[in-house]
């Protein structure tokens, strides 16, 4: 078998292992996760494995083929151009199906004064851009894919993995953040034109350390700004749509997900830009107890 | 890692992995998750000292296991109430049957589709019975549902509607073209039943279904755990009963199955150190080296390696299923459509 | 999820706050409405999100058969029938027919048939998983 | 006779009201599953006894003002069977 190149990384409370047969793609994961903390010893929860479907496309128009400790069928293999991608999607993936510690939402997270604003919703709500927008005005950032939630406690665990921004967001945020943060550009991904931002200092130093939920959006991007409530009902089943392990965890899922419905106050958002969000969220935080 | 012996050796001698650096229990999880064994390995190295990380993997293995079982017993009480009208034995299969029947070999098993024996002469009823209950066929194409129904040993799968869970209806432990022939009707007249109803195979035909199951219907993927699955039964069924031994024998030649009893033995010994020595398990053939070589055939990442080995067997797989006249027009056929035969 | 989960306004308990002073008023509801939705896992979502993904059409359990109109899987050469596509289509080709496109490299009408045979796939088919996650609400 | 049913044991269930429906989570089968008025409602008059469709509407109009236009007991009925298909309640055999 052809020798595989590896790194580690631990984002959060998981540890990972990215095999790859090419060096390229974990040069680009090793520039950009520079900054984490190392692992204390080698042992860790996922293995990614970036590698060719077939031998030969090791060289001739090189394909990424996603697999793993956990897999999925159906998945297309990346040009190695996106094998930075690629490997943010096999550790995703490994999240997703693998995780056990944690009720997983699909949901960004920013935190202040120990509580944190958990938004969540379907791909091209904003929830990402948004954290990633707060973070950089006085929020700190813990997430901007998976929000963890402790099943005892129902305390938020920071998951702050590299910001995956798309397409307009990638210029919005090169307005405020500089240039250094960024990743390579890669083009006509099939998730659209993608750039990874390095979330702030404060975000990674401070990634063990958990806050409160005090506040669940569904944002949605491109409709007059106007807050909404929600039914309980809704937000529940609109919750275990959001999560990728809710039925996997069981009766500890079914008490999490209950507890966070009953305690965390919820509202529909409707917004155009990133100022009339971030009015809408302050006018939101400030009232809360 | 080249192969994958680290898994072996855990599962045989758990206090071994004390002795494992960090990225030497990264490979073996990766291998004991892709040879579907990390929730056996879990609960074999619970009284062991391991790494803080590494013990929290081992918890979220049994967790998810435990979870499984008792959905497992949840989809074949499914069944039950499905086919409460049938009088007929019900006889559970492989792991769902192990969690059942409360047998180590249950303990942290991986459990996929739910597996079930009727008498043959009952299909139509049972198949019915199933989808009027909710159950549908998962396949559409036609060949593939002629070709079950002429040779396989099970029903074309179904998928319940609801629940997405699949169930095979088997009316006897090998496809009707393998060349053993174990006798179905002994199956059923022997299984033991349940308190709620189901039946399980008795001990001696459990172990030989493990065995065929092993050896017979498939290319040896998952060999790894098959195998597992037999030394943990050889253990318990012989330390519950002196007469286990005895009667084994009997019924693997009831079975037709003495020399892949014989073969799946020495592996186990070999790789698990089963205790087989109250049988006469044969000498050591040339060909266990091929057997191991392909059980170990997977790396330190959890790749699959040795892809000749593995063709090999998948090959085999294929022969030993179907006379050569049948192989030929059956591969005719797929070979027309481009594809492979159904599994 | 099932499809039909009842809206809010159709489905009302009355659960009073406070002192309950009289009975609690009970909706009994049609006999053919359905009362009960059960929680399905998010696969779709994992699959969607996480994952790029494509479909086979046929899957690789029918691969070589043709795609009649309605999406079913006939013999090779039937008579009006599509042959295999040739090719994988990505979740966001699929998503696209499904609004009205046609498929890449696909008459209309065989854009339709292929459309309705991914339409028909179930849990264990190749693309399941794939197709399931377009099912998810945007 | 008329069949009889039974709901699931109380220690397989966990009940959770929500604003307008009633969760319920399933231990054996690890499913949760959203509740609509009535069938929560059927399973509260059920208790622990196995009753008729008949016994279970007359305990319900005991305990709640009715609204319904059709007939009651069919009613139940249908939805006795929506929950057994699930597993949550049983028909008992006599």
């Amino acid at each position: 078998m052809a020798e595989m190149h590896q790194i580690l990384l631990k984002i959060g409370p998981a540890a990972f292992r990215i095999a790859s047969a090419w060096r390229r793609p974990l040069e680009e994961l090793e520039a950009l996760y520079g900054d984490y903390p190392a692992l204390t010893d080698s042992s860790v929860d996922f293995t990614v494995r970036l590698e060719p479907k077939k031998p030969w496309r090791r060289f001739i128009r090189p394909s990424v083929h996603i697999g793993g400790d956990f897999w999925l069928p159906d998945a297309a293999p990346l040009p190695l151009a996106q094998g930075l991608l690629a490997a943010e999607m096999g550790m995703n993936l490994q999240m997703a199906l693998g995780w056990r510690r944690h009720l997983l939402l699909h949901a960004s997270s920013v935190e202040k004064d120990g509580k944190a604003l958990v938004m969540t919703g379907l791909s091209g709500s904003g929830k990402s851009t948004l954290s990633a927008m707060l973070a950089e005005r006085g929020w700190r950032f813990m997430g901007d894919e998976f929000a963890l939630l402790d099943l005892e406690t129902g305390d938020l665990v920071p998951f702050p993995r590299l910001i995956s921004l798309k397409n307009k967001a990638i210029e919005t945020m090169q307005q405020v953040v500089p240039e250094h943060r960024f990743g390579p550009e890669m083009k006509a991904t099939p998730k659209g034109d993608i750039r990874h931002l390095i979330p702030p200092k404060a975000a990674v130093a401070r990634m063990d350390e958990t806050a409160r939920p005090a506040l669940l959006l569904f944002p949605r991007f491109g409709h007059a700004p106007e807050l909404r409530d929600m039914g309980q009902s809704e937000v529940f089943v609109r919750l275990t749509q959001a999560s990728t392990n809710y039925v996997a965890l069981g009766e500890s899922g079914f008490e999490a997900l209950t507890r966070f419905v009953d305690q965390v106050p919820t509202k529909a958002m409707d917004y155009q830009s990133g100022e009339q969000a971030e009015a809408l969220i302050e006018s939101l935080w400030s009232k809360l107890p | 890692m080249r192969d994958s012996l680290p898994l072996v050796r855990a599962l045989r001698e758990p206090t071994s992995v004390e002795a494992l650096t960090g990225s030497q229990w990264s490979e073996l999880i990766s291998i004991a998750r892709a040879e579907s064994l990390i929730g056996s390995l879990a609960h074999r190295l619970q009284n062991v000292s391991v790494p803080d990380r590494v013990r929290a993997v081992l918890q979220d293995a049994i967790e998810a296991h435990d979870l499984a079982s008792q959905q497992a017993l949840w989809e074949a009480d499914c069944a039950r109430r499905a086919l409460a009208d049938y009088r007929g034995k019900i006889v559970l299969m492989k792991g769902t049957a192990y969690v059942a029947a409360d047998l180590a070999a249950g303990v942290g098993r991986s459990i996929g589709d739910l597996d079930i024996m009727v008498a043959r002469d009952d299909l139509p009823v049972v198949e019915s019975a199933l989808l009027d209950a909710a159950w549908e066929w998962v396949k559409p194409d036609p060949y593939d549902d002629q070709y079950y129904r002429e040779h396989m040993h099970e029903l074309p799968p179904m998928i319940h509607r609801e629940r997405d869970r699949m169930i095979d209806v088997h009316h006897t432990t090998l496809p009707l073209t393998a060349r053993p022939t174990p006798d179905a009707q002994a199956i059923l007249d022997n299984a033991i039943a349940l308190e709620n109803g189901l039946y399980v195979m008795a001990a001696p035909d459990m172990l030989l279904h493990s065995v065929a199951h092993l050896f017979a219907d498939g290319d040896l993927a998952g060999g790894l755990r098959n195998l597992w699955d037999i030394n943990l039964l050889v253990r318990q069924f012989s330390d519950a009963d002196e007469e286990f031994w005895m009667e084994l024998n009997i019924r693997a030649k009831t079975h037709d199955l003495v020399r892949e009893l014989e073969r799946a033995l020495r592996l186990a010994a070999r790789l698990y150190e089963t205790p087989v020595y109250r049988f006469s398990a044969g000498q050591t053939q040339f060909a266990d080296y091929f057997y191991v070589r392909r059980l170990l055939a997977r790396d330190g990442y959890g790749r699959e390696t040795r892809k000749l080995t593995r063709f090999a067997f998948y090959v085999r797989s294929h022969w030993l299923r179907m006379p050569p006249l049948m192989l030929a027009r059956h591969l005719w056929t797929k070979w027309r459509k481009g594809g492979t035969p159904p599994k | 999820m099932k499809d039909h989960l009842p809206s809010e306004s159709s489905v009302q308990s009355d659960q009073t706050n406070g002192i309950v002073t009289r009975r609690r008023a009970l909706m009994m509801g049609a006999i053919t409405a359905s009362a009960v939705v059960s929680i399905k896992p998010a696969l779709a979502q994992t699959a969607g999100s996480v994952l790029n993904c494509e479909i086979p059409v046929p899957g690789n359990n029918a691969m070589g058969g043709y795609i009649d109109a309605n999406g079913k899987v006939v013999a090779a050469d039937t008579p009006g029938a599509f042959p295999p596509a040739g090719r994988n289509f990505t979740g966001e080709e699929v998503r696209r027919a499904m609004n009205g496109r046609t498929l890449p490299g696909t008459t209309p009408d065989q854009s339709q048939a292929y459309v309705n045979y991914i339409r028909r796939l179930q849990s264990g088919q190749s693309g399941f998983t794939c197709y399931a996650s377009l099912q998810m609400p945007r | 006779m008329s069949l009889k049913y039974r709901a699931a044991p109380k220690d397989d269930l966990i009940w959770h009201d929500l604003d307008s429906m009633t969760l319920l989570f399933h231990r054996p089968s690890g499913i949760t599953h959203m509740l609509a008025e009535p069938a929560p409602a059927i399973m509260e008059v059920m208790q622990d006894a196995s009753l008729t469709a008949g016994e279970i509407a007359s305990r319900l109009s005991a305990q709640f003002d009715i609204e319904s236009t059709a007939d009651a007991e069919n009613i139940v009925l249908a939805r006795l069977e929506e929950l057994s298909g699930l597993g949550l309640v049983a028909r008992v055999s006599s």
